[in-house]
Order: structure tokens, then sequence, then C-alpha cells
């Protein structure tokens, strides 16, 4: 690194980058006309839906494309240098030392039968530092992403560590020749939210101390508002919209933006039962379709003429922005696709489901697993039981024992409307399984993908009814309707279909016998941001016409705190707070609920609590509270040694700590005033 | 833990090995019906028939025979061959040292050829040498042992007169002189192997060319070979031991073909003869100990892949 | 595909299927699909119509004995046999015995294996355990050896072949069906199935087995290759087939003899003929296989 | 033209008759009628035990013809077994040369089992125990009885006792005396029916064989068998000398522990299934001199791997190898071929039980589609002799020539007994085993039959399949067996016709042949054998209820440097004056 490219160039720049792939024997447009530059000491944001071609961004300026894809125009270049023209030694010199790549999954972006302190090491060798030299550096480095206890580390190999711990290795190897750029690609998703967080703050601590550049890359507009200075909005291979992170999300200038913003519910938007969520009609077009226009008019509500004839250049707009669309002036005055007011709906006080003293021990090599413990919950007719906590916490196991897919242990009592639930689902009767019914979290695997949707629907209909086969039939149409699919649809395979319509016939599926809860087991998580506000408003629409109750399984806190009445938070297969979902949300929080929320990216950073070290095993759970080995607001003793009850601290909040709900509140910095004065709490 | 797991695939293998003696006994035992009068044939007397019956002791209730017979393979002792009056164990060891030399002269030219042929492959993948050796090696692998046999006796042995066309070498011969005349026999093997291990170890490595630590590795700006080497191969590999070692069982029953082929004494033409001449006690024993050799052999490729694989050697010790 | 996905919520999305029509695309392109297939082609034909196109009777006649084993000539282009039958009609005629046996050891050991894959997958638990460890003892056994001990007991003939190679297959069939099985099991479709308490033969047959399809067809073209090459390792071992009928695998090992008498013929051709037929019918597999992944 | 005899001959003949038993006096007189051949003579004189010095004098003295050789050189001599200049030798003894050195190597069938001569019954264990183990007397190729172990034997005018005198200062290769006891145990042993026995019924009481002395043993009969001898002979494998120590601690396959026995050869070293090699017994009782030091044997199972051996010159001989096998070095410049005919022959059954061949009009129709000779020359390289559908050889001296006429192709003549019989075209199974040429025979019964529009299913099987599940299986089937050579016709008649024979496939009743075969059996005089001989074969031609289609000659392949070599049709292999060029 000279000292001349250090100042006149920017860290990358990317000129009207083209790129295909080869699909069979044609060739595809993936990317076209890409335009950004990457300040030095900047951090710069690439956002978008899946398949977008934002990964593809990130390979091609690794000059690392996949055995089908050609770079067909533009120019990448780092630093001034131009990647698409080098030698393989230069390439491997401008990896080694200029450019480094954080990855989506770090539990496979390790070698796995190579110790990590050898891996590590690599990257100092390459670099050409001294053998004897080389293992204090891989320390200083691990050292540097906070891993507590780097020479034992070191020794590990990748499946002896968690997803957080080889994720902070990946991000060693990388920032451990100060990089001239870092390119970050989704490098949190799939970690649970406390883990996110804190990689999160890593990142940023990190690029704070050596100054290096980054490309972030995600599907999640609060991380990459949280992380990024800069932004651009990735649509089907084209840049929407360029600028400054604070301008282009508060006052964004393309109608892809805003509609994205809009789906997405968040702290300040209202409650379910106040507003909809808006959508985005139509799908993503798909890879190399042939588009002449706007690639965005099939789906924007702003739509005219001119936009289906000439497709717009990136116009810069008010704000260092530019804006590829016609009406940028306009976008923000996009009319909402779905009208504001909720469904209505009742609620009762009357229990539908009660299960109590319940638990659930799994058998694995000899040894017993506690999968659940103690556990006792109540879902009341209508409303929505949100069911939060990390991955591993029980919730889907809760699901199951309540579906009768697992049988729990002795001593768990199961009530439907009072009456005694069989624990198996074989031994219940017709009504009682048609009464719980689930939505499951990816519609791929939920639905036979050799099978109609008329098949789909029609046999559960069958099945659960027992009636006719017109009976049958009109019912099936009927649940269509319901899910605002027509008829059309009824002799697609689920692959015709795209992912929000199959989990809508997922859900008809789950309505068929006129359930009375329906299990929501991360209904939206598989699917693409825009589509998700529509299946939550299908949710609440639905459940405003059957009255149904839902148990709402989610790790989107934003959602939960949008759909759901009342909110259940679990840890290691015990509740730790249960409570209304204001209640929950405003707080004084049970220590790991507090930990969970701050974990938010849409949090500021000095708010927030950390969580230490893993989620303990099931198998081996700590002693006293199983919360005590990584509580910030531990207390003592007894924390170590009793298990605290899930108690009701106030009138329908439950929460297992053995802390005082006043301590709790000072802890937690709130004037004493709030709870008493939300009215939702009773 | 590699403790526990060792022990538990012992323990599956034994059971397997058990149920393959209650099955070899079922089949060489009860099925026949009539031991005696199947060896003797029709024309023995009755008495003779039942002496020879109390000689085998397939007289005796099946549970009692199957206990002392498996008891007998516990400490060795199979029984005696009908027709060759010698102990089973004696024999079928005899005929196993000769198979065992066939086999590792196959298996010396076999598995460098082989992997050598997979990584190549792999590397070149699409290229005509990548096309050559997957469908190459395909087609050799499908073709019976038999045919290629005959066309490799038909030119070394018959038309150029390079090697001979026998397995046997004359009594006393050199080492040199006896692997000379397994050459053929063991290029007959080499070919069905070769293409059925190139292509799993092509398929390993395509597989770690992809993997994401493969990326991680080249994207830290390790050169190729390195890469290659050490990332790829380290982890491609792994499988293909497996597969080299559950190959014991592809070749025990090509032995027998290639055997009878060039007339080699060993197992496969040993259990040939045994099914040909009725010889039941031979029979039980020869496929009990076969079996007996593929269950040892997959659970030493088990430990062996466990052992190099740190994710099975050091899980739950993390 | 190409693409790396991301899926919004981090979990990998299943990659959709191929379609029926682009997999017959991607066969259509492969060159060795079409080599292969169209050998086999040439033989199936030559396996229904070999009576009308030999040149001689591949059966002949006693006097032919008298112009045994002659060479290779313009009567006879691939010469004759030991009892001085034309070598090339027994050879054409011969493709009708091989592909009738593996087709039918095929499809037996198909139908039955898939059946009880399916059930040992689905029904899981102490019966797979129990199922897997029986399978895993009898796959011990060298199938070669299997076939010559279950044929000596049988009694060697053509039904016996056919069922011998069709247990044999079996068990193996029943093992990747097993895994397809247990891999489709995990899916939330079967839950779902278990949710409105369906009815656990539907749920195998109507739910599990199309999705399994595929590879039951690939195992099944795989399956036939080594069905034709079990077929003629056991003729040629002896088992199974009247020495009249043409069959490659006898023919060669009834004049292997000769080799050393420098007559070459009534091997040569028999061995090109197998050759030529599994090669292609492995490079159909290979290529099906290759297009259903 | 017969010569005159000189008065000394008379003289001498007229002492020679005065000494003989009846019986002798009875065969020299029908050789002196000329009733019986020369040949015939010096054979049926040897079983009754008359001494070759004799046989030799009388056969000049009471010459029919004008042949006036004598025997061969070797037989006056008595050095060993089978060394009469009849035997089939690939050329000419006692040439010089590397005589009393050098090592055999002979490549022959691997024994069915371990070597033992209770169990053997199969050419591979015959072969290698002739080699160490010699028997009272040895059947040679055209039936001479040639006294080994026994000097000389004769029975009582009755036919039913026998007495056998041993040769003195015989010794076991361990230098232990050969004596009476030992023989007495021999055949107690296969009188109580322990041991296989090429004789299914040997047709004594154990406790009728007694040692007389330790020279002399005496075998009392259930009934007169002029044969015996035979019975006694190399014929009979199973029944070589052993030490009566030998049965003591007797297990199966204990005689390959030292190979006890009289024999030319002691065991050096054996490899089971693969190789035997022996050294020269220096102390043999006759004179080996020019044999010579080592014998090495390479067993193969696939005739394949012999030929390719002899080619690569890694054997001297190939005792016995089938004309399919040896196809190779038949006509090879490199091999040495000699054959002699042998009364091997395979019987081609009818179930006579069931139609269709319980009509014999089938039955001589199929007979009558077969060429036998080109199937001799097809199927055996032209090494066999056209069969009569009956399975007396024209070698046996009962043998009565032409009766009847030969059978032969004529399917005009088929095809009108099968419409006389009225059955058609039909469809039947034809089984058989894997066995020399068997198969290809079965496959031209097959095509040959098809002619007449009769469809036979051929199934070949192992033999232990096909023994046990198609072999006497009534199913209106056709078979094919082997019969292997033996030096009496009787086994031949005997188990596969009689209506009770254990060995009858074609499950063919019919008094009158029980009848005549009892008579022949039982008929000491070769004239009345010969007549019911004829009677037999013209009924068996009738009858078919086999074909025997033609015999089988006995290949010896030998490299041209090597001679010597002795075989019989049994497939006894005597290598005493064997020896290099």
């Amino acid at each position: 690194m000279t000292a001349q490219t250090a100042i006149t160039h920017p860290a990358l720049e990317v000129r009207d980058l083209a790129l295909e792939y080869r699909i069979g024997p044609d060739w595809k447009s993936a990317l076209r006309d890409i335009n950004f530059t990457v300040e030095r000491g900047e951090s710069f944001g690439l956002v978008g839906e899946s398949g977008c071609g934002k990964s593809t961004v990130a390979m091609a300026i690794m000059h690392y494309l996949p055995r089908n894809g050609r770079v067909t125009q533009g120019s990448i270049r780092l630093a001034g240098r131009d990647v698409t023209d080098l030698s393989p030694r230069e390439l491997r010199d401008l990896r080694v030392n200029k450019i480094s790549m954080v990855y989506q999954n770090p539990g496979t972006a390790l070698n796995p039968s190579i110790r990590i302190g050898r891996q590590v090491e690599d990257v100092f060798e390459l670099m050409g530092v001294p053998a004897r030299e080389r293992e204090g550096r891989v320390r200083q480095v691990l050292d540097k992403v906070q891993i507590a206890d780097p020479i034992r580390v070191m020794r590990r190999y990748p499946h002896q560590l968690s997803g957080g711990m080889l994720q902070r290795v990946v991000i060693a190897m990388a920032i451990a020749s100060r990089p001239a750029l870092l390119i970050l690609d989704e490098p949190t998703t799939g970690l649970d939210a406390t883990v996110e967080a804190e990689v999160l703050d890593l990142v940023r601590d990190l690029r704070d101390e050596i100054g290096t550049s980054v490309l972030f890359i995600s599907h999640s507009l609060a991380v990459i508002r949280k992380m990024c200075d800069r932004v651009a909005v990735l649509y089907a291979g084209r840049l929407m919209a360029v600028g400054p992170t604070e301008e282009t999300f508060n006052n964004p200038s393309h109608p892809y933006t805003v509609g994205l913003l809009r789906c997405l519910p968040s702290p300040e938007t209202g409650r379910r039962d106040e507003t909809t969520l808006d959508t985005i009609p139509g799908f993503l077009p798909p890879l190399g379709a042939e588009i002449t226009g706007c690639i965005y008019a099939e789906r924007c509500g702003n739509v005219q003429d001119i936009c289906r004839e000439v497709e717009p250049e990136l116009i810069p707009v008010p704000g260092d922005s530019v804006s590829r669309c016609h009406f940028w002036d306009r976008a923000q005055e996009l009319p909402r696709t779905v009208p504001e007011a909720a469904p209505r709906r009742e609620r009762s006080e009357e229990t539908l489901l009660a299960i109590t003293n319940a638990s659930k021990t799994f058998v694995q090599d000899g040894a017993p697993v506690y999968a659940l413990h103690d556990i006792d919950l109540e879902i009341r007719v209508g409303e929505t039981v949100a069911l939060v906590g990390e991955s591993g916490s029980g919730k889907s196991t809760l699901a199951k024992v309540l579906l009768g897919i697992h049988a729990p242990d002795d001593g768990t009592v199961i009530a439907l409307s009072g009456k005694g639930l069989s624990a198996k689902v074989a031994q219940r009767t017709q009504g009682e399984i048609g009464a719980i019914q689930m939505v499951f979290q990816n519609p791929d695997s939920a639905l036979n993908r050799r099978h109609s949707v008329r098949r789909i629907i029609g046999r559960a209909v069958r099945l659960l009814r027992r009636e006719g086969r017109k009976e049958t039939d009109d019912r099936t149409k009927n649940l269509m309707r319901e899910v605002r699919m027509g008829s059309q649809h009824l002799l697609a395979k689920p692959r015709q279909l795209s992912g929000g319509l199959k989990q809508r016939v997922a859900i008809a599926r789950a309505f068929a016998g006129t359930p009375a809860l329906v299990i929501c087991d991360e209904p939206t998580s598989a699917l693409d941001v825009s589509v998700q506000a529509a299946i939550i408003n299908l949710l609440a629409e639905l459940q405003a016409e059957e009255n149904v109750s839902y148990l709402f399984i989610s790790h989107d806190l934003n959602v939960v705190r949008y759909i759901a009445d009342r909110v259940a938070v679990m840890y290691l297969g015990r509740l730790m707070e249960v409570g209304s979902s204001p209640r929950v949300f405003a707080g004084p929080h049970h220590p790991y609920t507090e930990a969970l929320l701050s974990a938010s990216p849409d949090l500021e950073e000095d708010t927030r609590i950390r969580l230490e070290g893993e989620i303990p095993a099931a198998s081996n759970p700590p002693s006293g509270c199983v919360f005590q080995t990584r509580c910030p607001r531990k207390i003592g003793v007894i924390c170590e040694t009793v298990e605290p009850p899930l108690e009701e601290a106030e009138p329908g909040w439950f929460k297992r700590c053995h802390i005082p709900i006043e301590e709790l509140r000072l802890l937690q910095g709130q004037p004493p005033a709030e709870v008493t004065a939300d009215p939702a709490t009773t | 833990m590699m403790g526990r797991f060792v022990l538990r695939r012992f323990g599956l293998a034994l059971i397997t090995l058990a149920l393959l003696s209650v099955l070899v006994f079922i089949g060489t035992q009860l099925l026949p019906g009539d031991v005696g009068r199947r060896v003797l044939g029709p024309f023995a007397t009755q008495e003779s028939v039942d002496a020879l019956n109390a000689r085998l002791g397939t007289d005796r209730p099946p549970l009692v025979q199957y206990t002392d017979w498996i008891g007998g393979a516990v400490t060795g002792d199979l029984g005696d061959s009908i027709t060759f009056a010698r102990p089973v164990t004696e024999l079928v060891g005899r005929a196993l040292i000769n198979s065992a030399k066939l086999a590792a002269l196959a298996f010396v030219i076999v598995v460098p050829l082989s992997i050598w042929g997979g990584i190549l492959a792999a590397l070149r993948r699409g290229r005509l040498i990548d096309r050559l050796i997957t469908v190459g090696g395909l087609s050799a692998t499908v073709i019976p042992e038999f045919v290629s046999g005959i066309v490799l006796i038909l030119i070394f042995a018959v038309t150029l007169g390079w090697l001979p066309g026998t397995a046997s070498a004359p009594r006393g011969s050199g080492f040199f002189t006896q692997m000379r005349h397994l050459l053929l026999p063991a290029i007959c093997l080499t070919l069905v192997l070769f293409g059925y291990i190139a292509r799993i170890t092509r398929a390993g490595v395509i597989e770690a060319m992809e993997a994401d630590y493969t990326r991680t590795a080249i994207l830290k700006g390790l050169p190729r070979r390195v890469v290659i080497r050490r990332e790829v191969l380290r982890n491609a590999l792994l499988p293909t031991i497996a597969v080299v070692a559950s190959q014991m069982g592809y070749l025990i029953g090509g032995l027998v073909v290639v055997e009878v082929l060039f007339s080699y004494q060993g197992i496969g033409q040993l259990l040939y003869s045994a099914a040909q001449n009725a010889d039941f006690p031979l029979l039980a024993g020869g496929v009990l100990v076969v079996g007996a050799m593929f269950q040892g052999s997959m659970l030493l490729a088990d430990l062996a892949y466990s052992w190099l694989n740190p994710r099975i050697r050091l899980a739950g010790s993390g | 595909m190409a693409q790396p996905s991301h899926s919004a919520g981090g979990f990998r999305l299943t990659i959709p299927q191929a379609t029926r029509s682009q997999r017959w695309q991607v066969l259509r392109r492969s060159a060795t699909f079409w080599v292969g297939a169209t050998i086999v082609v040439i033989w199936v034909v030559f396996a229904i119509f070999g009576d009308f196109v030999t040149p001689f009777d591949p059966l002949g006649t006693p006097a032919d004995v008298l112009n045994r084993l002659e060479a290779p000539s313009g009567e006879h282009p691939l010469g004759t046999d030991e009892l001085g039958r034309d070598v090339l009609s027994r050879v054409l005629a011969g493709a009708r015995q091989v592909l009738t046996v593996a087709l039918a050891a095929t499809v037996l050991g198909t139908i039955f294996g898939t059946a009880l894959g399916l059930v040992v997958g689905y029904a899981g638990g102490i019966v797979d355990e129990i199922l897997s460890r029986i399978l895993d003892a009898f796959l011990s056994i060298p199938l070669v050896i299997t076939g010559m001990l279950a044929l000596t007991a049988l009694g060697p003939n053509t039904l016996g072949v056919i069922v011998v190679i069709g247990l044999v297959f079996t068990p193996i069939i029943a093992k990747t069906v097993r895994a397809a099985v247990l891999s489709e099991r995990q899916l939330d479709y079967v839950t779902a199935a278990q949710l409105r308490r369906d009815n656990g033969l539907y749920v195998l047959f109507v739910e599990i087995l199309p999705n399994v399809a595929n590879v039951i067809i690939v195992e099944f073209t795989v399956r036939l290759g080594y069905a034709i090459f079990t077929v003629l390792a056991l003729s040629f071992l002896g088992f199974g087939i009247e020495p009249s009928i043409p069959d490659w695998g006898l023919m060669i090992a009834q004049h292997r003899g000769y080799l050393t008498g420098g007559i070459w013929w009534p091997v040569l051709f028999p061995a090109l003929a197998i050759a030529s037929l599994v090669v292609a019918v492995n490079l159909v597999a290979d290529s099906i296989s290759q297009a259903f992944e | 033209m017969r010569a005159k005899k000189s008065p000394f001959v008379r003289e001498r003949l007229d002492a020679i008759r005065r000494k003989a038993s009846p019986i002798e006096n009875h065969i020299i007189d029908e050789y002196a009628a000329g009733k019986i051949t020369r040949r015939d003579f010096i054979r049926r004189g040897t079983i009754v035990g008359m001494s070759f010095s004799v046989l030799g004098f009388v056969a000049t003295a009471c010459a029919t013809d004008d042949v006036t050789t004598t025997l061969g050189g070797a037989v006056t001599t008595a050095g060993g077994p089978g060394t009469t200049g009849a035997t089939g030798t690939t050329g000419a003894t006692g040439t010089t040369g590397a005589a009393g050195a050098g090592t055999i190597r002979a490549a022959m069938i691997t024994p069915a089992g371990a070597i033992d001569p209770v169990l053997t019954n199969d050419e591979g264990r015959l072969a290698i125990l002739g080699q160490t183990g010699q028997y009272l007397t040895f059947s040679d190729a055209e039936l001479n009885l040639i006294p080994v172990l026994a000097e000389s034997w004769e029975p009582n005018d009755t036919l039913d006792v026998w007495t056998f005198h041993l040769r003195q200062g015989v010794t076991y290769h361990d230098g232990s005396p050969m004596v009476a006891a030992d023989v007495v145990a021999v055949f107690n042993n296969i009188a109580e029916g322990n041991a296989a026995s090429a004789y299914e019924t040997f047709g004594v009481d154990p406790a009728n064989i007694v040692a007389l002395d330790d020279a002399t043993v005496e075998f009392t009969l259930a009934r007169p068998n002029g044969s015996f001898p035979f019975f006694v002979s190399s014929d009979n494998y199973n029944a070589i000398i052993v030490p009566a120590s030998f049965w003591d601690g007797y297990a199966e396959g204990s005689y390959e522990a030292e190979f006890p026995g009289t024999g030319i050869w002691q065991i050096e070293n054996l490899e089971q299934g693969v190789s035997a090699s022996f050294v020269k017994n220096q102390n043999y009782w006759g004179d080996n001199s020019a044999q010579p030091e080592r014998l090495e044997v390479l067993w193969y199972d696939d005739e394949a791997v012999a030929v390719s051996a002899f080619q690569e010159g890694r054997v001297d001989t190939i005792p016995h190898i089938s004309s399919s096998g040896g196809q190779a070095l038949l006509e090879s410049p490199d091999a040495t071929v000699a054959s002699i005919s042998t009364a091997q022959h395979r019987q081609v059954y009818f179930d006579t039980s069931a139609p269709p061949f319980n009509d014999k009009r089938v039955r001589q129709a199929v007979a009558l589609t077969l060429n036998r000779q080109v199937l001799i020359d097809g199927l055996l390289a032209g090494y066999g002799t056209v069969g009569n559908d009956h399975p007396i050889w024209s070698l046996f001296p009962m043998y009565s020539p032409d009766t009847p006429a030969q059978r032969d192709e004529d399917l005009t003549a088929a095809q009108g007994l099968l419409d006389a019989a009225g059955v058609g075209s039909f469809s039947a199974p034809l089984d058989t085993l894997q066995f020399a040429e068997v198969e290809d025979l079965a496959q031209l019964i097959q095509a040959s039959a098809s002619q007449v529009g009769i469809d036979l299913q051929v199934g070949v099987y192992d033999s232990g399949t096909y023994y046990n599940d198609y072999w006497l299986a009534a199913a209106g089937s056709m078979g094919i067996v082997n019969y292997g050579h033996r030096g009496v016709p009787n086994v031949y008649m005997a188990a596969p016709l009689l209506s009770d024979g254990t060995w009858n496939a074609s499950h063919w009743v019919n008094e009158a042949y029980d009848d005549l075969y009892a008579q022949f059996a039982s008929a000491p005089d070769l004239d009345t054998q010969r007549q019911l001989a004829g009677e037999i074969q013209t009924l068996l031609n009738d009858e078919v209820p086999f074909i025997v289609p033609y015999y089988v000659d006995h290949i010896t392949i030998t490299q041209p440097n090597f001679s010597g070599i002795a075989v019989t049709g049994m497939g006894h292999v005597d290598l005493i004056n064997a020896t290099f060029a």
C-alpha cells in the first residue's frame, strides 16, 4: 500500500458493472449497471431481498465468481487497481493484504479438519510474518475480536465452537492484515439476536479502531441502518437508490425503499388492532427476465406509462443521493396497497387452552435432555400469545407437545376448553385434532411438492371435517378465498407458487377444520420482507374472522410487538416471563427479556446490556436459576442454588427471577409510575 | 466421545455379525434340509446318511447345532470340510492368504491410481480428461471381471505372450514370478475398482472445492496448490477411505469370478467349489469368515474415518 | 441455483427440484446419454426381433458340429462355436436372455425394495433399527456369493435367477429408498399429515412415494446395470441357463478353454457384446442420475 | 493255419494242463479251440491266476493264428504294475537318456477331497493313491490282470473260494513288511461297507476273508464269481494295501499324514488342492532303477490350466485330458498325443415309467436321430468309438460282436416310429451335469431330436444338484450320466438296468432282462457269457432304456522328450518306466 494510492483513490469503485450467469444453455443477466463507490474509512451498505444479487456483487469484487458466472462489462477498482484484469499472483497478493471477507455461515466457513490456530496463522504466514512471531500475532488478533481465552480457542476445531465464536474467528482472520476493504456478507444472519448484537458491536468497534472501509451486505434494513454510513438498495440486479443511510431511510426517494420500510413493523408502528401493515404487491422478476422500462414498474404504486417504456437512469436527488425512478420526488406519496384500517375482532377472557406443569425430557445417547421444564401457560379464546426466546430455548418443543406430536412427561396436563387432552395426537378426537393446527416456518417443507393445492387443502378438509365430496370441495375453495387466493391456483403445484402464496396455502390448510388454536412457528421468517407483511395481515384478518387463537413463535421482536396480545419468554426450556405484550415490552423486564430487547439493532449501543457466554446445554442445565451463568443482573449465591418459581409479580405478569420487581425497575432505570399507568395490564 | 463411539460401533458390528451368523446358519444348515442326504446323494443308504448326520451333528435340534457351531466359531473351530476332510479354518486360512496376495496387489495398483485419477478429474472438471476418467472409469467399473479378464488374457497371454494366463505361479516361484502371475487378475479387479474409487474421490474433491471453507482459504490468499493439498484433499479423501474399505465386500465377490477365471486357489474359488460340492461346513465357515472380514474392514474404515475426522473424534469434548 | 441464495430469515430455502422438462433438457444435451441409449435400443431391437435378423438359426443343427470352431469367414463373419453354430447369430440372439432376465429381476427388486424401504423408513425406531441390522448382515455377504448359494438351493433356472437377483437387490434398493424416506420424513408436510391423523398408507404411498420417485428411478437404472452384470456373472459361473439358449456369459464360459488354442472368436465377440451393453446401460443410468440430481 | 507244435512244446503243455485247475484248463481249451482270441486268453488267464510265464507259453503253443509275438517284455519280470506292452504308452520304453534322474512334472485333476483310500471315488484321488500305494493285482489298459502284491492266485473249482499268494519281501516306505494281515484289514474294511467302493457289492462277508498264513489270503464268496480278481485289483481303487496299523486311529484324511504304501514313490510334500511332490522309493521291491528321482504333481481344476502349464513347459505330461479341454494340444506339433480305448461311456437315459418315453418306439426314435460318428468327430475330436445303445464295450471278452446291427441316423424311420406311437411333437426335459463334453452332447441331442419335432429342454447342473434333484427323479424326462471305465461290465449291467437297480434312472422294469443278467452274472464260462451278452445286447438295443452314443477314449499328452508313462481307462498312472529323452 503506497501513500499515493491511499490518498487519491477511494477504497472501492464499482463502475457500470454487468454480470451474467449461465443457466442451462443461456446466459442470463444477473447484475446490470451497478455503480457505487466506497470511500476510505466509510461503511457502505448493500441492502436487498434474497436473489437480488447482493452476494454476487461481493463475489465479483473478490474476483471469485462461480464457474458459470462472468463479468460482461464494467470495472471494479480496489484502491485504484482494477481487479478484473489481475494476474493470479497479483490477485492473491490483493486478497492477502488489501481485501478480506466475512461470510454468512461461520459454521461452514472454516475448515473442519484444521485447528483454529492454524487457520488464523495462515493469514500471518501469507503476510510474511516470521514463524516465531506468528503465534503471538494470532493471540493478539483473537484478543482483538474479544475472544476471552485465545490459547484454548486456537487448539480447537471449528465444530467445537459456537456460531458466534466462529464468526469472531473469521472476523479475526479478515482484519488480521488490516485490509483496505472488509466485505461482510450477511455476517449475522442465522445467529441469535443476542449474538448478532455482539458481532455487530464488534464489527463497529473494529472499524473505528483500524479505520478500514467496510462493504456491509444484508437483507436487514435495521442492521444496515445501524452499521452503515451510506447505503445502496439493490433490486433484481439493479441499484434502485444510493445515498447516505439516514437520507435513504428517513427520506426515501424510491418507491421500493418506501415500500420496504412500510412492510416492516417497528416500535413506532401501531399494533395490529390499530393499523394494518402495508405490503408490496407482486413478485421479484426471475433472473435474467427481459423487461423493458423500469424493472420495478410491475410492483410500483406510482407507475406511469413511461415507467413501462423507459428504464430510468440513476438520477441525482437531493441529499447527496441517487434514485432510479422517473418520479423520485413522488416516492413518499406512494399509495397504500392495503387499507390502513385494522380488522375488528372480539377477544374474551375465556381460557381456550391451558397447559400446566409441562415437562419434556428426551433421551439422547442414554442421557436425559431437559427440553421443557415446569411450563404453565394458558391461551385465551381469540388472543395471540407470542413465544420468544433464542434458538434451543424449547419454543418448538412446546408447540409439538401441544400438538400431540411429542408426548410430554407424566404429570403434564393439557386442557382444551377445560377438557383434558390426550398427550398423543393419535388418541385425540377428530374435533380436538382439527382444533389445534399449525403453520410451519418453511412452506417448501410443509407442502408436499408433488401435490396440487387442491389436494393439499382438500385432504386436510376431508380428514378434519369428514363431509361429502361436494362439501369438501366447497370448503376447499372457500378456504382459498379466505387466504385471498384465486381458484386458478387450485391445480398448481407448490413450485409454481411464490413463497408468499405457498405460505397462504399452508395457512388455508391449518384452517381446514375450523381450528380454535393455530400454532404459527416463525411463519414469516422464511419469507422476503415484502411478503412478510401480507402474511401477517392475513393472519390478523383470519383471527378477526374466525375468532381463532394463535400461539405465535418468533424471534422478531418487532413482529411480536405488532401482533401479540401476550408474550411468553422462554429460556432453556423454562418460561422466564409471561405477560401482556405492552407490559412485557414496557418493562421492567426479566433480565433475560431485557437482554433480548436490548439486542435489537434498532437500539443505540449505550443502552445495550450484553450476555456473556453460551447457552448451556439442555442436558446439563446450570444449578439454581438456569439463566444465572449469563445473567447480567445476577444478585448472588441464591441465583446459583435456588431455582426461582414462575411467580405472578403483578396481576397478569409472571417472572421467574429472584430479583424483586421494584429492584428490577431501579436497575433498568425506569420510572416506577409507568407500569401502573399501563392500562393493558390486567 | 471417541471411546463411546468406538464402543458403539464395535457393538453394532458384533450385532451385525451375530445376525450374519444366523443367516449363514439358516442358509447352509437349515435350508438344504437333510444335510447328510444332500452330501451323500440319493443312492446312499439311510444308515450312512444317518451316520454322516450324526458325525456332522446335523441330526440335533437347530438351536443346539447353532450354539455349538457359533461356539466353535468363536474359538476358531469351524468344523471340518466334508470334501477335504480338513479343518475349515485351515482351508479358509490358506485360501485367504492367497486371496490377500491378489487383493493386496490390486489395491496397491488401484488405490493410488484411482485417487490420483479422481483428483485430476475434479481439478479438470468438465474438460476432456475429466470425461475420459469419469466415463471411462464408469465403463471399466461396470464391465464384468470375466469380460475384461478374457480380453486381458487374449491380449497379454495369448497374443503377446507377455504374461501368464493363469494366476497360480508354479511351486516355489519367487516373489516376482508370483506377482507376474497375479498381474492380470489384479488388473481385472483394478479396472472394476478404479472407476468407483475415482468417482468418489472426484465427488469428494469437488464438494470440498465448492465448500465454504475452501472459499475462505482461497479468499484468504492461499496459493492454489496449498488450497488443494491442505484444504481440499484433507477433507475430500475422508469419504474415499470409507469407500476403499467398503470395496472389500465387492472385492471378495469379484474374487469368485476372477479366481475361477484365472484358476487361482483363493477364497473365492474355495467358496465356489464348496458350493458346487455341497460342502456345507466349508461353505458356512467360509461365508462367515468373509462376512466377518467385511464387517471388520468396515469397522476399521469407520474408525479410521472418525479418527481422521476431528468432528467425530472430538465430539462432545468441546 | 447458481446464485448463492440468502433467504430473508437466514434459512436456506429448499432448492426447488428441476421440473420434468428441465430434466429432459439436461438429458437431451448429454452426449453420453445418447450414445448409451442408442446402443441399448439396438440391443433391445435384437432382443425382440432377434429371430428374424440372425443369418443362421442360433440354435444350430446337429451336423453343424462338424464345422466347429471355424475362424471368422465370409459365411460366418464371427466364426462358429464349439458346436459349429454361427457366433454372430448367437451373439445377436443373446441379447434377449440377458435383457429379459435382468429387467425382470430389477423390476422385482425395485418393487420389493421400494415397499420395504418405505415401510422401514417411515416406521422408524426399533423396526428400522432391527431391519437395518439384518440388511447390513445380509449385505456383508458379497452379491455373487449370495446368488451362488441361493441358486444352488433353489435349483438353477431362469426364474430362479430372476428371483434371486430380485431378492438380493431388495435390501439394497430398500436401503436407498429408506434413506430418501428418512430425509423426506423430516419435512413438515409429514408432520402436517400427522396433524390431521392421516392414514399411514396414504402418507407412505401418496405423500412420500411420489417425492422419492426420482431416487427410485435412478436406483432402478443403476440396478439394471448391476442386474445385467450379475446375470452374466452367474451364467458365466454356470448357474441357471439352458446351454443351448444363446447367452453371452455362458458362451464365454463354454469357450474360454479354447483361448489358449488361439480360438478367440467365440469368446471375444460375446465379451464385446457384454461390454457394449453394460457400458451403454450405465451411461444411460449415469446421465439419468445426473439429470435427476 | 495252425502252426505245428514241437514235441517239447506239447510235453510242456501237458505238464501245465495237469497242474492246471479245471477252470484254467477250460480257458486253455477255449483258446486252443479258437473260441477266444489270444488277447482274451491272456486276459482270462490272468483273472484265474495263471502266471504270465505259463500264459506266454500257452499262448504261443496253442496259437490259433500266425502271430508269434511274445507278450511284452516286461510281463515276465513282473517288475511293477502295468508294464505290459499292451498298455497305452506313449512310446517305447527303456530308451537311453537321463534314466533314474530328473523330476517328472505331471498335471493331474485336483482330488475331489482329502486323499484317503476310504473316501476315494474320483480320478484325481485314485491317480495319486496309485503313486504311493499298490494293489494285489493291476488291471491294465486292456483288462489284463498283472500280479503286483499278489504274486499268484487261484480259485476253487466252483469259483467261490479264491486264494491269493502274496509277494514276499515287500516293505512299506517305513521299512515294515507287508503281510497278509494288512490285506485282510483292507478288504475287511471294504467288505464292511465302510469304504466307498468301485464295486457296489463286494460280495464277501468280512468273516470270510482269512489270512491262511503271512503270505496267503483266502476269500470265500457268497456266490461264485469268475471275475473276482478284478474286485481286488486296481479297478477297485479303494483297495490299496496299507499296513494294518493304519486303521488304528484312522480318521478321514489321516492317510495324508504319511501316505503309507509299497509304491514306487514316497510322499515328499503336499499342498492340498495345489500340488504334491514325491521322491523315488529307494527300497522298492521291484526294479525301479530307471525311474526318475522325483515326481511333482500340479493339480488343476480346469483343464485350461493344465494346457497352459503344458504349453509353458511347466509340466512334462498331462496323463489324462478330455478332447475338448485338450483341443489346443491335440493337433500341436509340440505335444505327443496317445489315446487308449476305454469302456467309459455316457448313458442317455429315458424315464420309461411315464409318458412320453414309456413307449419304446419313442425311445428308438430319439436314438435314431443321432448321427453317432458326427458326435464323436464333433465332440471328441474323433477320440471315441461308436456305441450301440448297450453298455458292453467291444473289448470286454464277453462282447458279442455285431449283435445287433449298429443303429444309425434314420430320421424317416424315427418320424415313422413317432407317428406310430402317436405322440406328435412334444416337449420334455433333458437334464444332465457339468462334465466333459456332456453339456455339448445334450445340446446336440436336443438339436437332433428337434429334427423330428421333439423339443428337449436342456438343464445342466453341478453334479451335487444333478444327482440329488434330477438324476433319479421320475419326471418323464431324459438325462445323461457318465459311466467311468470298469474292468468288467457288471456294474453297467446291474445298477442302471435291473428292475431294482440302485442307479436305474430309466425306471426300466424288465423281468426278461433281470433273468438274463442273473444268468450272465453267475455264468463262469465265457461262451455262456458271450451268448447271454448277445441276447442282452439285442434286448437293450431294442428296448433302449438308454442310448449309448459312444465310448470315450482316454487321451494322454506328453512333451516330446518324455515317454514311458502308462495309463489305464480307469485313470491309473504308472510312471515306473517313465524316462526323459
